[in-house]
C-alpha cells in the first residue's frame, strides 16, 4: 500500500543535498538520531496522516540505521498533545514532528522549555529558536486539478466537498476554481462543507448532494476516497487528493493531486544530522521542491490539457507561472489581488473569501 | 372439557412426591417431603409464610428443579424438567404471583401458556367456549393492562383450563375475588374434580380450604408436618397444624370514638391511567378511635383513593379532603405526614419499602428523627430506631442494616406497619394489611391496629378480605365502580349483603353513576 | 436528470444503513435488551466484511462475514448481560469502546486496499419510469432487502407465535419463565440477531455504501441508529420511515449547502441531531403509546431465580 | 456443571477483589497479545502500569489526565444513581469550555484574578444549561434522556464550531478556527512548579468528598437515590422526582461544565474546534468501573488514565498501534462486570444435569 504515493518519485533527487553517507562515514558508532511524530489521525486514515507516515517510512529508508523513527497516533489537540510531545522530547528524540495546526501553542510552550531539541511544525505560523514550520502548497495541486476539471466537466459545474473552513481549504477551492476557469472562465464551483476532516458516510453523502446539484466533476479536500468513490458510482468523475487514488475509481479517476512530505523531511533530518538545522524559519513546499505533484491523469484527458499541466509545473519550478496574480475578483465583486499584482503567502496565509465563479459564502464570514 | 379421561377405578395416585428436597442459600425450603393426591382430589396445601408451598408446587410444575426426590404420575415415575413438559403431562399451574403480559391480549396471553399448535383464532373461539362453560366472563381481545385484578386471575385459570389438566395446582388464587367469585370459582373447581381432575390447592384461608378440600397436607418450615382432611378440623386445629400454636384471639372491645379526623367530600377524580377507576362522589369520614373499613375487589378505584389520600396524588379539588379540619386535598404526602397521617401501601417492594436498601435507610422514607440540623443524617440514631421497630414488632431479619428485599413478604409487613405505628399517627391508612401473610403475622398485625385504635388514633383498612374486616372494623363502607356505599355498622354488616353492595347494588348507588 | 428524485434515491441509500442496524437493535429491545454496543459491532463488522470481499471478491459473503462479526460479538454481551447479568449500558458501551479499539487494531492491513468493482444494480425496466425510476429503481438490493427486513419484522414480531413469545420475554421475563419459556435462551437470540442485523448494516457500509475501510469509519451511525428504535416506539414500520427521515434530514443538510442556502454549514449540520430531538418530543408526549409499545423490562436484569 | 447462585448478601470480599481480580485477567489478556504481537510482555506492563506514575511529572500528568475523567464521572455518579441515564456528559462539557471560554475571553491586561472564579462559575452553568435542556424536554414532554443528551452532544459540537470558525475567531490568527489565547490571568493555577497538574485536582478531591456526604450522609442524597431505585416508593414517601431529575442532570451537567472550564482555562488555553476530546463518553465508563461510588470513581478515573498515557507510550516504545488502548479499556470493562458477577453469586459446582429452565 505505501507505494501508492507517487511511486516514479524516488528517483528524483531529493532536493536537500543529502548528505547520508558522508556523515555515516566518519562516525559509524554514532548512536542514531531519534526523531519522533506526533500524528492528528490514525495512520490508517488514508490521507493526511497517511502521508505524513509515508514520509516517514520513506526516512527509515534512506537513512537507514542513522535514524531511529517512532510515532504516536491520535494525538488529540488538546491537553494531551503537550504530554505526548514533551514526552518524546523526554525520551530522547532530538528531532520531533507535529504535523497539525493544533499542536502549535504546546509545541511551542515544549520548545521554550527543551532547548536541545528541534522541533518541526506542519502548518503553523509560530516559530522559536529550535521550532520552525514546514507546509505544502497543497493549492498548487489544486489548480492543476483545476485546470483538468475545467476541461473535462460537461455541466460547467464543479463541485467541491470541502473539510473545516481553514484557510488552507478555502484557498485550495479557490486555486481549484482559478486553474478550471483558466480552461472555461465560465466554470462554476458549488461547495458543500462537512465540517470534519474525516467521515466517510458524510464525505458520501456530501459527494452525492453536489452530484444531484448538478456538478459532474469533484474534488474534495477531506482526508478518504469516499467521493471518488461516490462519484465511480454515480457515474460521473473525481480526483485523488492526498495520494494516488486511481485504484478506487478507475473509471472516474481524472488526477490525483499527492503531496510527498518525503524531501521535506529528508532534508530536515540531514541538517540535524549534519548540524545544520536552524529553527525560526517556514518552509512552504510546493512543485518546485517535489512535494506537490499531479499524478495519473486519466487517459481520455486530452492531450492539450495534459500539455498544459506539464507546463504549469515546468512554470511553477521555475518561478515564470505564478497562480495568484491578479486581476482576481471576490465572489462579491470585490477586487482580492489587483492586476498583475502577485498575492504574496501571508495574504494567501489568511485567506478568507472566495473566489468568482464559487457559489456562497465561506463560513464564519 | 369432555374429552378428560374418565379415570380408571383402581387408580394409582395421579400424583406421588417422595423424599423432595430443595435448599436455596440460607434456607431448606423443601425437606424430604412427601405427598400423595388422588385422582379427582381436591388436596390443600397449607403452611405459613415462607413454609414452601410455592417452592413445591414449582417443583411439581418443573419450574424449579428439586436437590433431591422423586415425582410419579399414575404410578409412573416421571422427570418434569419444565413447564413445558408438565403441561404435556396435563399439569397446569396458576401462579401466586400472576404471570402475565400487561400489554398482550387475554388471547395471547392465553396462547402463550399452551403448547398445542392453535392458531390465535383457535385460541380466541376456545377461550369463549370455555368462559361460558363455566360461566367466567372475558373478553379475548382486551389487552390485559385494561382488566381489574379479578378479570387478570380469570385469566389465569382460563389458561390452565385450556390445558386439559389432569393435575391443576392453584397457588392462592381468592386472594383477590369477591365472595361471589370465590364461591363461582369454588363451583367450577368441583366440576373439574367430579371429571376426574386432581387439583392442589394452596390457601391461608382456613374456611376455604374447609369448605373446598378434601385432604390436606400441611408444611412448618420446609417439611411435612401432618396430612389430615380439613373438612373433620376446626379453623383452631389447623392452625396448630400450621403454626403450633392457635393464633390468639383479638379482643374488641367498644371504645367511645373522638372527633373527625379523616373527612373525605364528594371527591370526583378522574383517573390518570387511561385503564384506572374514576372517583366519584366519594365520601367517607374517619373518627379518632375507631377502625373504618373499605371492602371491595380491588380494580374499583381503591387505587385512586389511595393515591389521593396518601398524598401521592395531589390533584383533588380544595374542599373535597380535610385531614383533622385541615383542606389537605392539594398537600404531597409529607405535609400530610405532618398533619399526623401516616400510610401503609399494598405493595411492600418498590413502594412501601426499596429493595436494595437496609431497613435503616428504609425508615427515612416516613421518619425523619434521625436527620439532623441542616440534613445531615445521625446513623447511630437511626440504627437504634429502626432496631427498635424490628424488636417490637417481632420482625424477623438479618437486623437494621439487612436489605428490604432480603426479607419475606409478611416480615417486611410487619417492618412497614412498625415504621408507621410507631410514628403514633393520628390517622393511619392502611392497604391491604394482610395480603400473603400467614395467620400468625396476620393476626399480629391486626391486634396493632387494635391497640392503635384503642390508644385514639383513626384507622382506615382497605381490605379484599371480608373476613378480616369484619374481624376489626367498627364500620365498613364498599367499594365498586368508582363509587363509595354508605357507611355500614359491623353490626349490620353481613357477607351477602357487603357481596351485594360489592358489585355495586346499594340503594342509591344509581343516582351516583347518574350524577 | 430530476434533482428531486436524486434526492430521494440518496436518502433511502443513506436510510438503508440506519434502517438494518436499528431493526437489528429493535430485535433486541423488544426482548427487553438494549445494546449500546451498536457502533462497535458495526465497525467490526465493516473490517470483517471489508477484508472478505477483497479476499474473496464476492460482495454476498462481506455481508455474511459481517453479519458473523456482528453476531459474535453480541453473543459476548449477551453472555455478559443474560447470564452475568451486568449492567446492559455500562456493558454495551464497553463493547462500543472495545469493537472500534478492535476494528481499527484488526483493520491495519486493510487500510489503502480497495474493491474489486462492483456491478450496479437497478430493476429492469422500472428503472426506466420517469422520477420513480432513478428514485427508487436504482438501488443496491441491500436498500430492498432493509424493506422487506421490516415487512417481515412486522409480520414476524404481530403475526407469528414465536414473535409472541419475544414480545412476552421483553415484556415480562418473570412471566414468560413461569410458563416455561427458556428466557435468557430466546433473549440471547434475539441479542445474537440483533448483532448480526448490526452487523450487515456495517458490512454494507464498508462493501457498498464507501466501499473503503478507514478506522471509525461508521462515524455515529451506530448512535444514531439506536435512537431510532425509541423515536419509533419500537414499531419496525416506524423504525424504516425514522431511518428514511434521518437519511433524508441528513441529505438535505447537503443539498440545502449545494443551493447556497445562507447559514452556515454548523447549523446545517445540527438539522438532523435537532430533528430527532423535536420528534422525540412530539411522540413522547403520548405516554400511552410509549407504554403500549416500549417493552417493559427493558434495559432491566432478570433473575431467573425466583 | 457450573452455576450461578445468587448469595445471601453481596459479598464483602469479593466486592474489592472483583476489581483486582478483573485487572489481573486483563493483564493476562494484555501478556498474551503482547507475545502474540512478538513484544516483550514486561515492558508492555511496564509502559501501561509503571511509566504512567513513575516520577512525579509523570504522575502529574496522569492527574492532568485523571481530573477532567474524574469530574465528569463524579456527576455522572449522581445522575446513574438517580436512574437518569444522561450520556451527554461530552456536550455538557463542551459548553461548559465554551461558556467559561468566553468569560476568558474578557479578560485583558488589567483584569485580576477574579476573573478565575467567574470562569468556573460560567462553566458550571453553561454545563448546566446544556444538562437543564435534557431536563426540560424530559420533564415537560417525557422524552427519553438518553437519546435527547446524545443528540446534544452534536449540536454542542457544532455550537463551538461555529463560534471558533465565526464570530469568535482570532482576528490576528491567519484565519484559523481557534480564539487567540487567553490571557495569563485567566489561567487556572497550578498547584506546583514544572509539572501542569492545577487546583482543577483539589477541586476534584473535594467533589469526591463532597459526593460522599452528599449519598450516605444527607437527606438530600438519600431522596436523590431513593428516587432512582424505587420512583414509586420516591412517591410514596414525597420526594419529588421531577426535582430528583432535575437534580441529577444539573449536578452532573454543571460538574461536565466545570471539567470543561477547567481544560481551555489549563491545559489548553484557548477554544479550538478539539476540545472535544471524548472526556465526556469516557467518564461514562468510569463511573461505572467505579461502581458510581464516589472512592471508585477515583480509582477507575486513574486507572482509566494510564491505560490511555499507557496506550501512547506503547506506541512510542514499543512501536504498538493507539487502537490498543481501546481494546484493553473495553476488556478491563468486560472483566470488570463479569467479575461483579462474583460480589452477589457465588460459583456453583453441581453434579446434576442441566436444569430444565433458565
Ligand atoms: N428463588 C429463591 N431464591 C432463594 N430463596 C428462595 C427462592 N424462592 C423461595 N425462597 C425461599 O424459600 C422459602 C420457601 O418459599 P416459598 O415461596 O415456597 O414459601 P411459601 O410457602 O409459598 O410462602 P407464601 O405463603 O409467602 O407464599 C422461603 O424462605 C423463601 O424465602
Ligand atoms: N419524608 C419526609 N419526612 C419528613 N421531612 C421531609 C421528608 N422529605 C423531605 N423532608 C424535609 O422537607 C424539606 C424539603 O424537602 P422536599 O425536598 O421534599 O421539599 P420541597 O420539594 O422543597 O417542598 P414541597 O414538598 O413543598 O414541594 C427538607 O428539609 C427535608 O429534609
Ligand atoms: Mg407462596
Ligand atoms: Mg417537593
Amino acid at each position: 500500500a505505501a507505494a501508492l504515493m507517487g511511486c516514479g518519485k524516488k528517483e528524483e533527487p531529493a532536493p536537500a543535498p543529502a548528505p547520508a553517507p558522508a556523515a555515516a562515514a566518519p562516525a559509524p558508532k554514532a548512536e542514531p538520531l531519534k526523531v519522533a511524530f506526533a500524528y492528528v489521525g490514525p495512520v490508517g486514515d488514508g490521507g493526511w496522516t497517511f502521508a505524513h507516515d509515508n514520509a516517514r517510512k520513506e526516512l527509515e529508508k534512506v537513512y537507514g540505521d542513522k535514524i531511529v523513527t517512532s510515532y504516536v497516533e491520535k494525538v488529540p489537540e488538546s491537553a494531551d498533545a503537550e504530554r505526548v510531545i514533551r514526552d518524546m522530547a523526554g525520551q530522547g528524540n532530538k528531532l520531533i514532528f507535529g504535523t497539525t495546526f493544533g499542536y502549535m501553542e504546546p509545541m511551542l510552550k515544549i520548545a521554550n522549555d527543551t532547548k536541545g531539541v528541534m522541533f518541526e511544525h506542519a502548518t503553523g505560523y509560530k516559530t522559536a529558536d529550535n521550532m520552525r514550520t514546514y507546509d505544502s502548497r497543497t493549492y498548487e495541486g489544486a489548480y492543476m486539478a483545476g485546470v483538468v476539471a475545467g476541461k473535462m466537466s460537461k455541466s460547467g459545474t464543479v463541485g467541491v466537498v470541502g473539510s473545516v473552513p481553514i484557510p488552507e481549504v478555502v484557498r485550495n477551492i479557490n486555486s481549484f476554481t482559478l486553474g478550471a476557469q483558466s480552461v472555461n472562465p465560465k466554470i462554476k464551483t458549488k461547495v458543500v462543507w462537512v465540517n470534519e476532516w474525516f467521515n466517510p458516510p458524510k464525505e458520501t453523502e456530501a459527494a452525492t448532494a453536489l452530484i444531484n446539484g448538478g456538478a459532474d466533476v469533484l474534488f474534495q479536500n477531506t482526508d478518504s476516497s469516499a467521493v471518488l468513490q461516490t462519484a465511480e458510482k454515480m457515474g460521473k468523475r473525481a480526483f485523488g487528493w492526498d495520494s494516488d487514488m486511481t485504484a478506487y475509481g478507475p473509471k472516474a479517476h481524472l488526477a490525483s493531486a499527492v503531496i510527498n512530505w518525503g524531501p521535506y523531511y529528508i532534508k530536515s533530518v540531514g541538517q540535524a544530522l549534519d548540524g545544520s538545522w536552524k529553527g525560526g524559519t517556514s518552509a512552504w513546499w510546493g512543485v518546485k521542491e517535489g512535494a506537490i505533484d499531479l499524478v495519473s491523469i486519466a487517459a481520455d484527458v486530452p492531450d492539450e490539457t495534459k500539455k498544459r499541466i506539464e507546463e504549469v509545473k515546468a512554470g511553477l519550478k521555475d518561478g515564470s507561472f505564478v497562480i495568484w496574480k491578479g486581476p482576481i475578483m471576490d465572489n462579491t465583486g470585490k477586487e482580492l489581488v489587483a492586476k498583475d499584482a502577485v498575492a504574496d503567502d501571508k495574504f494567501l496565509g489568511g485567506l478568507k473569501t472566495y473566489v468568482k465563479g464559487v457559489e456562497g459564502k465561506v463560513p464564519g464570514n | 372439557m369432555s374429552d378428560l379421561p374418565v379415570s380408571p377405578p383402581p387408580a394409582a395416585p395421579r400424583l406421588q412426591l417422595f423424599g423432595i428436597t430443595k435448599a436455596y442459600p440460607g434456607v431448606v425450603a423443601n425437606k424430604d417431603i412427601s405427598l400423595s393426591v388422588q385422582p379427582g382430589e381436591i388436596h390443600a396445601v397449607l403452611g405459613e409464610n415462607g413454609a414452601g408451598k410455592s417452592t413445591l408446587m414449582k417443583i411439581i410444575y418443573g419450574a424449579v428443579k428439586p436437590d433431591a426426590g422423586r415425582v410419579s404420575m399414575d404410578g409412573r415415575d416421571v422427570v418434569v424438567r419444565n413447564p413445558h413438559e408438565a403441561r404435556v403431562l396435563g399439569i397446569s399451574m396458576v401462579f401466586q404471583h400472576f404471570s402475565l403480559f400487561d400489554t398482550l391480549t387475554v388471547a395471547e396471553n392465553v396462547w402463550l401458556g399452551l403448547d398445542k399448535k392453535l392458531s390465535l383464532a383457535e385460541v380466541s373461539s376456545r377461550i369463549t367456549q370455555t368462559t361460558q362453560a363455566y360461566g367466567l366472563q372475558l373478553d379475548p381481545a382486551r389487552p390485559v393492562h385494561t382488566l381489574g385484578v379479578g378479570e387478570r386471575q380469570r385469566v389465569e385459570i382460563v389458561r390452565a383450563l385450556l390445558g386439559n389438566p389432569r393435575l391443576l395446582i392453584l397457588d392462592e388464587p381468592t386472594s383477590v375475588l369477591t365472595p361471589q367469585a370465590v364461591e363461582n370459582l369454588f363451583v367450577t373447581l368441583r366440576r373439574l374434580a367430579e371429571q376426574g381432575c386432581s387439583i392442589l390447592y394452596i390457601s391461608h384461608k382456613l374456611h376455604e380450604i374447609r369448605a373446598l378440600c378434601s385432604a390436606c397436607t400441611v408444611l412448618r418450615a420446609g417439611q411435612v408436618t401432618g396430612v389430615c382432611d380439613p373438612r373433620q378440623e376446626s379453623n383452631a386445629s389447623l392452625s396448630r397444624l400450621m403454626i403450633g400454636a392457635e393464633p390468639p384471639a383479638l379482643e374488641h372491645r367498644e371504645v367511645k370514638t373522638g372527633a373527625i379526623v379523616l373527612d373525605v367530600k364528594r371527591l370526583d377524580l378522574s383517573s390518570t391511567d387511561q385503564f384506572g377507576v374514576d372517583l366519584r362522589q366519594v365520601a367517607l369520614n374517619v373518627r379518632a378511635g375507631e377502625v373504618v373499613g373499605i371492602a371491595g375487589v380491588s380494580g374499583n378505584g381503591q387505587k385512586e383513593l389511595l393515591y389521593a389520600l396518601s398524598g401521592e396524588d395531589t390533584r383533588a379539588p380544595g374542599g373535597t379532603i380535610a385531614v383533622k379540619g385541615h383542606d389537605a386535598g392539594n398537600l404531597g404526602p409529607r405535609h400530610r405526614r405532618a398533619l399526623g397521617l401516616h400510610f401503609v401501601p399494598e405493595e411492600r417492594l418498590g413502594r412501601g419499602a426499596v429493595p436494595s436498601l437496609s431497613l435503616a435507610r428504609n425508615l427515612m422514607l416516613t421518619r425523619k428523627e434521625s436527620v439532623g440540623k441542616g440534613g445531615w443524617l445521625n446513623g447511630a440514631r437511626l440504627q437504634a430506631q429502626a432496631g427498635g421497630i424490628i424488636t417490637r414488632y417481632k420482625v424477623k431479619a438479618g437486623g437494621p442494616q439487612a436489605m428490604a428485599r432480603s426479607l419475606s413478604g409478611g416480615n417486611l409487613q410487619k417492618f412497614i406497619m412498625g415504621r408507621e405505628m410507631d410514628a403514633q399517627p393520628e390517622l393511619l391508612i392502611v392497604s391491604q394489611p394482610t395480603w400473603g401473610v400467614d395467620v400468625g403475622a396476620a393476626s399480629q398485625i391486626r391486634g396493632e391496629l387494635l391497640k392503635l385504635r384503642d390508644a385514639g388514633c383513626a384507622v382506615l383498612v382497605v381490605s379484599e378480605e371480608l373476613e378480616e374486616l369484619f374481624e376489626i372494623c367498627d364500620r365498613l363502607y364498599v367499594m365498586a365502580k368508582g363509587q363509595l356505599s354508605p357507611s355500614l355498622p359491623r353490626a349490620e354488616a353481613t357477607t351477602e349483603l357487603v357481596g351485594q353492595w360489592m358489585s355495586g347494588l346499594w340503594a342509591g348507588a344509581a343516582e351516583g353513576s347518574v350524577a | 436528470m430530476d434533482s428531486m428524485a436524486l434526492l430521494v434515491a440518496a436518502t433511502l441509500s443513506a436510510g438503508t444503513i440506519l434502517a438494518i442496524a436499528a431493526l437489528g437493535l429493535l430485535i433486541n429491545e423488544k426482548a427487553g435488551i438494549v445494546n449500546l454496543g451498536a457502533e462497535g459491532m458495526m465497525l467490526c463488522a465493516a473490517i470483517a466484511g471489508f477484508a472478505t470481499v477483497v479476499h474473496t471478491g464476492n460482495s454476498w459473503l462481506g455481508f455474511a462475514a459481517g453479519m458473523v462479526a456482528g453476531a459474535v460479538l453480541a453473543a459476548i454481551f449477551g453472555l455478559l448481560v443474560i447470564w452475568l447479568n451486568t449492567n446492559q449500558y455500562a456493558t454495551g458501551l464497553a463493547l462500543s469502546l472495545f469493537g472500534a479499539g478492535f476494528s481499527a487494531f484488526a483493520g491495519i492491513k486493510y487500510v489503502q486496499e480497495k474493491l474489486p468493482e462492483q456491478s450496479q444494480f437497478s430493476i429492469p425496466f422500472m428503472r426506466d419510469i420517469p422520477f420513480v425510476g432513478p428514485a427508487l429503481f436504482r438501488h443496491h438490493p441491500m436498500v430492498y432487502i432493509a424493506m422487506a427486513l421490516a415487512a417481515g419484522l412486522v409480520w414476524f414480531l404481530y403475526r407469528t407465535r414465536a414473535g409472541l413469545v419475544l414480545r412476552s420475554v421483553g415484556e415480562s421475563p418473570e412471566s414468560a419463565h413461569a410458563l416455561g419459556y427458556p428466557v435468557r435462551r430466546i433473549r440471547l437470540a434475539a441479542v445474537v440477531a440483533g448483532g448480526a442485523l448490526c452487523g450487515l448494516a456495517g458490512a454494507y457500509v464498508s462493501v457498498v455504501y464507501t466501499p473503503l475501510w478507514v478506522e471509525g469509519m461508521i462515524a455515529g451511525k451506530g448512535w444514531i441508529a439506536l435512537a431510532l428504535t425509541t423515536f419509533a416506539t419500537w414499531r419496525p414500520a416506524r423504525v424504516l420511515l425514522g431511518a428514511y427521515l434521518f437519511g433524508g434530514v441528513t441529505m438535505l443538510q447537503f443539498h440545502l449547502q449545494g443551493l447556497g442556502v445562507n447559514m452556515p454549514s454548523q447549523f446545517l449540520s445540527m438539522l438532523p441531531y435537532l430533528a430527532t430531538i423535536v420528534v422525540l418530543v412530539l411522540i413522547s408526549r403520548n405516554p400511552l403509546w410509549i407504554r403500549v409499545n416500549m417493552p417493559s423490562s427493558l434495559g432491566k436484569p432478570f433473575y431467573p431465580g425466583a | 456443571m457450573i452455576r450461578l447462585e445468587a448469595r445471601p448478601e453481596p459479598s464483602r470480599f469479593w466486592t474489592y477483589a472483583s476489581p483486582v481480580l478483573a485487572l489481573l485477567v486483563t493483564v493476562v489478556i494484555g501478556v498474551l497479545l503482547f507475545m502474540a504481537l512478538g513484544k516483550d510482555p514486561v515492558k508492555g506492563l511496564q509502559v501501561f502500569f509503571w511509566e504512567p506514575i513513575k516520577s512525579p511529572y509523570a504522575l502529574g500528568e496522569l492527574m492532568v489526565k485523571a481530573t477532567p475523567l474524574l469530574i465528569i464521572a463524579l456527576g455522572l455518579a449522581v445522575c446513574f444513581r438517580s436512574n437518569v441515564w444522561n450520556i451527554g456528559a461530552e456536550g455538557q462539557f463542551v459548553i461548559g469550555a465554551v461558556a467559561a471560554g468566553g468569560v476568558a475571553l474578557l479578560a485583558d491586561k488589567t483584569t485580576g484574578p477574579w476573573i478565575i472564579p467567574a470562569i468556573l462559575l460560567a462553566g458550571v452553568l453553561g454545563g448546566m444549561l446544556w444538562g437543564g435542556i435534557t431536563a426540560l424536554l424530559r420533564d415537560r414532554f417525557n422524552a427519553n434522556e438518553i437519546l435527547v443528551s446524545l443528540m446534544l452532544v452534536y449540536v454542542a459540537d457544532m455550537v463551538l464550531s461555529y463560534l471558533v470558525f465565526g464570530p469568535w475567531k482570532d482576528p490576528n490568527g491567519y484565519n484559523f478556527p481557534q480564539t487567540k489565547t487567553f490571557e495569563a490571568v485567566t489561567q487556572i493555577p497550578r498547584l506546583m512548579q514544572g509539572s501542569r497538574v492545577n487546583v482543577g485536582i483539589v477541586l476534584a478531591l473535594l467533589g469526591v468528598l463532597a459526593l460522599w456526604l452528599y449519598l450516605f450522609r444527607t437527606f438530600a442524597g438519600f431522596k436523590q437515590e431513593v428516587s432512582g431505585l424505587a420512583p414509586s416508593a420516591a412517591r410514596y414517601a414525597g420526594f419529588s422526582s421531577r426535582r430528583a431529575l432535575w437534580v441529577a442532570l444539573l449536578v452532573s451537567g454543571g460538574a461536565a461544565g466545570l471539567a470543561g472550564a477547567l481544560e481551555v482555562a489549563g491545559p489548553i488555553g484557548q477554544l479550538t474546534p478539539y476540545v472535544p476530546a471524548g472526556y465526556g463518553f469516557a467518564a461514562i465508563i468510569v463511573a461505572f468501573v467505579g461502581r458510581l461510588h464516589p472512592v471508585g470513581v477515583v480509582f477507575s478515573a486513574v486507572l482509566m488514565s494510564m491505560f490511555y498515557i499507557g496506550g501512547e507510550l506503547a506506541q512510542s516504545r514499543l512501536g504498538l498501534p493507539k487502537s490498543l488502548t481501546g481494546v484493553f479499556q473495553g476488556l478491563l470493562l468486560f472483566n470488570l462486570l463479569a467479575c461483579d458477577t462474583l460480589m452477589a453469586y457465588r460459583f456453583k459446582f453441581s453434579k446434576s444435569t442441566m436444569k430444565g429452565v433458565h
